[in-house]
């Protein structure tokens, strides 16, 4: 069903947990879906030095939330806006069509989190 | 590494005496049951021993007995071929809110072709209140169809009851026993039921046969029409080695019964007893009037498919009644309707065991599932509660 | 004693290497292709392997696949399922006189429902021709249903021509290939087919696997309604072993269909110029545009049932369409709708030869037929002609 | 389907043939059901000293046909008057329910055949 990537980082998920000193943080998604990600960002210089998350979800969620961390580190903000949906499920080698709308969150779940960091430097 | 298959209401690995039984009817008696010349009239002999072995299993004559080709087929034929056979008495039929979606799905098929169907509650524990089926009857009433025992949470009904309301009020009754028979003594006369489902492939018989009991007397129009295989009532060149591999899982089933009860209820209650120690693990169903080999929970704070996949990788093989799970992408309506929230639902995962599960696994299984929980719960945000969770429903993405 | 089967167009004997191709599945990969686990994806995969090999023996799409349990299953999925969707469209079907009886007593079923149905007859070859569909189309008609080849007299109908009329009118074509598919090249493109039925025991695969195609964009409401197996379309715990088997089996018949029909077809070719030697043994069907391993006839004077038990006693395994031989007791519909009387529709007698068939078992039938006919003439009151034979129809004993 | 005895008779039926010099004939059937019966008799001092067939039908035809000819030989019209449906398939171990109709035309085959000969005594 997953790609062997997809599995990978759903078994050994990269970048778990808290960040008590987040500069932005965004969720995306609900428990009644099934999915929720939520993605922590600390931000130096305009680019995103440190990424981590919490998800609730399947495994196309957890890996989803790993890898777009992972993509995520070391990229300006502007750089990761442009991180999508497509652009993540490539990257774990596809992902089921039906897990492509519900668990693939993790963009949204950014780009919220960058969102989230910009507001608060207003 | 070890293989331990905990999802028998899946599907059953198929008995190796089984398998024997059936391969003589691949090789040599490969002729058609019609046929009058040997290799015919040898498939035909095993088809009617099969029927036998069928009938005993559940307490039914063979001539009651109709081979279909799976529990979904013999449940839309119990369910079109009454109501078309009882139209011109009335148009009414009555099914819980937790039956098998091959009833649900064909009970919104009828409602299409002008059918009106009762969707009967449950309690928390999963169980229809036979005082409701009773009430829920009106004069047009011709089909009383309610499942014996639940794949999902396990909890058996109580069908006798409700097959007597039915008797009494002169309706005929159905109930779905695919998940019953071959796991627990299922008698029709004692069940009241006028009609019954019943599938091999759960009872270490191969997919592929199954069956509808239709008791002496009762008309029912056939769903799939053509040749005179099965008294006219189900046509079909038949899968004369599935239905022999379908009397010798009865046989076995009937044989070995109560043997399988007792070894597996007991595993089945340490592995109950262990999950629940685990913190925010609730048992879904009925507490005792459960099949014997069903666990079933539902873990907070963590996704059901989640949990499959990481005790996979662990060589533990379950299921869950999760969205995610599901290709249907919906929340099991069996864990909605006896009370469960749907970010609650998420978390569902079902253990059932069989003959072949030893206590070694279960310890093994003890060990690995608070493990793979704790490792979920872990990458949650919710693992300390379910604040900061919208209430809203779930539309947008689906 | 030597062992003859002449009876293809009942079923087939099980290719070996359809059965070892299905094995595994019955041990090994004995998951639910529904699983997320191993043993239920590697069910799951192979399911969609067979449904490849499937599709390409009649040059679809997999995803134009639906597997069924068996050619009746098809055939009924397709009547009901097209009426059903399209009958706020209109409630008209058109079937020829000589379909199978799971096309015609659907078709009646449908009567019932309120559909009206022509039912096309045929000229002394038993070929529909396809002037006589063009006129029968009305503004009301949703579908056209025409076997693709009679299992009874062998003949190829022009579906090709009457799909074209269908397209033009914009009307759904189903074609019944069951008989046809795998002994002959079938190409649901070049025959104009939106529907067709087919079923892997008729092919050397397995009995309880078969299939309807659907061509793509066509909307058919299920006969089996439950889960999502088949897409939604046909619900239902797959029957893998039996699906892998009819894989494996379109992928033989496709590799070799012509090299068994370059044997079989001058085969069959002898068998027929031997036995039309015999005085008052006719030919039933068309001469040449027929099915390559068929061979039917009517035998003067003598009853079917008998002929085909004498044949068996000498090792020979055939069919008849007599009454006597079908447990419905009346004389083949095929045989009236060709123009046969009824009295000599009795001396019915079909042999179907297969890729095992060899030169010498030929040698042998040739050999045995014409005595078996004249020691039964011998008893017969008529073999010197139907003389004072009463013309009366058979009503009494019925 | 058929048993041991049924299948002896129709293999190997006893009595076939015309018989030019009957006593009495009688015809039982029609061929468009798929099964006729032609009985003949010889009578000597009221009884039945021998018996023929000729049968258009199945194997239960022929075999029923083959039994009736030979219970007969040797009864008196009287005794072969009585012999039935039932006794005929009794005496060849049964017959199977779709044939006891249609094909065990023996019994008023064999009456007519005596109806036949009492009337050309008159
Ligand atoms: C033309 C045709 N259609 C339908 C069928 C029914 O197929 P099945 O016996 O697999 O149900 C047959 C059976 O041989 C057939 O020849
Ligand atoms: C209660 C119940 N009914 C019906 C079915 C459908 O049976 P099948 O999958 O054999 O079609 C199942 C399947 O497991 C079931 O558990």
């Amino acid at each position: 069903m997953y790609s062997a990537k997809v599995m990978d980082h759903f078994t050994n998920p990269r970048n778990v947990g808290e960040m008590p000193d987040a500069d932005g943080i965004g969720t995306e998604g609900n428990p009644v879906c099934g999915d929720v990600m939520k993605i922590y960002i600390k931000v130096n210089d305009d680019k995103i030095t440190d990424a981590k998350f919490q998800t609730f979800g399947c495994g196309a969620a957890i890996a989803v939330s790993s890898m777009v961390t992972e993509m995520a580190k070391g990229m300006t903000l502007d750089e990761a806006l442009k991180i999508t949906k497509a652009s993540l499920a490539e990257a774990l080698d596809g992902l089921p069509p039906q897990k492509m709308h519900c668990s693939n969150l993790g963009a949204d779940a950014l780009h919220k989190a960058i969102e989230d960091y910009r507001n608060k430097q207003k | 590494m070890k293989k331990i298959y905990l999802d028998h209401v899946a599907t059953n690995p198929l008995h190796p005496e089984v398998l024997d039984a059936m391969l003589p009817y691949f090789k040599e008696h490969y002729g058609n049951p019609l046929s009058i010349y040997e290799p015919g009239m040898k498939a035909r002999e095993a088809i009617e021993n099969a029927r036998e072995s069928a009938a005993a299993l559940i307490n039914a004559k063979p001539k009651e007995i109709i081979f279909t080709a799976s529990g979904a087929e013999s449940n839309n034929f119990a369910l079109k071929g009454i109501a078309y056979a009882g139209q011109g008495k009335g148009k009414h039929i009555i099914v819980s809110r937790i039956e098998h979606h091959s009833i649900l799905n064909t009970a919104r098929f009828l409602e299409k072709a002008g059918f009106a169907v009762t969707y009967l509650p449950v309690d928390k524990n999963g169980a229809v209140n036979p005082v409701d089926v009773d009430k829920a009857i009106t004069k047009e009433t011709i089909l009383i169809s309610i499942i014996h025992a639940s794949p999902e949470i396990g909890t058996i009904e109580p069908v006798a009851e409700i097959g007597q309301i039915a008797r009494e009020n002169g309706i005929i009754f159905h109930t779905d026993a695919v998940s019953s028979v071959g796991n627990i003594p299922v008698d029709v006369q004692s069940l009241n039921a006028d009609l019954l489902s019943f599938a091999a492939h759960q009872f270490y018989g191969p997919k592929g046969a199954a069956a509808l009991y239709v008791k002496e007397g009762i008309r029912i129009v056939p769903l799939i029409y053509g040749g005179i295989q099965e008294g006219g009532r189900r046509a079909g060149t038949e899968n004369v080695p599935a239905i022999v591999g379908m009397g010798k899982a009865a046989e076995l089933a009937k044989r070995d019964m109560q043997k399988r009860i007792d070894h597996i209820s007991p595993l089945r209650d340490k592995l109950i007893g262990n999950a629940l120690k685990t913190d925010k693990v609730l048992l879904t169903g009925h507490p005792e009037k459960r099949l014997p080999n069903h666990a079933s929970f539902v873990v907070e704070y963590i996704e059901g498919e989640a949990m499959l996949l990481l005790l996979a990788a662990k060589g533990i093989y379950s299921a869950s009644g999760s969205a995610c799970s599901s290709k249907a992408l919906k929340a099991s309506p069996v864990l909605i309707s006896i009370g469960v929230p749907a970010h609650l639902a998420q978390g569902s995962v079902v253990f059932t065991l069989g003959e072949e599960t030893t206590e070694d696994d279960i310890n093994y299984f003890n060990e690995t599932f608070p493990q793979i929980i704790s490792r979920l719960r872990e990458i949650s945000p919710y693992a300390k509660g379910w604040e900061g969770m919208e209430g809203s429903a779930c539309t947008a993405q689906k």
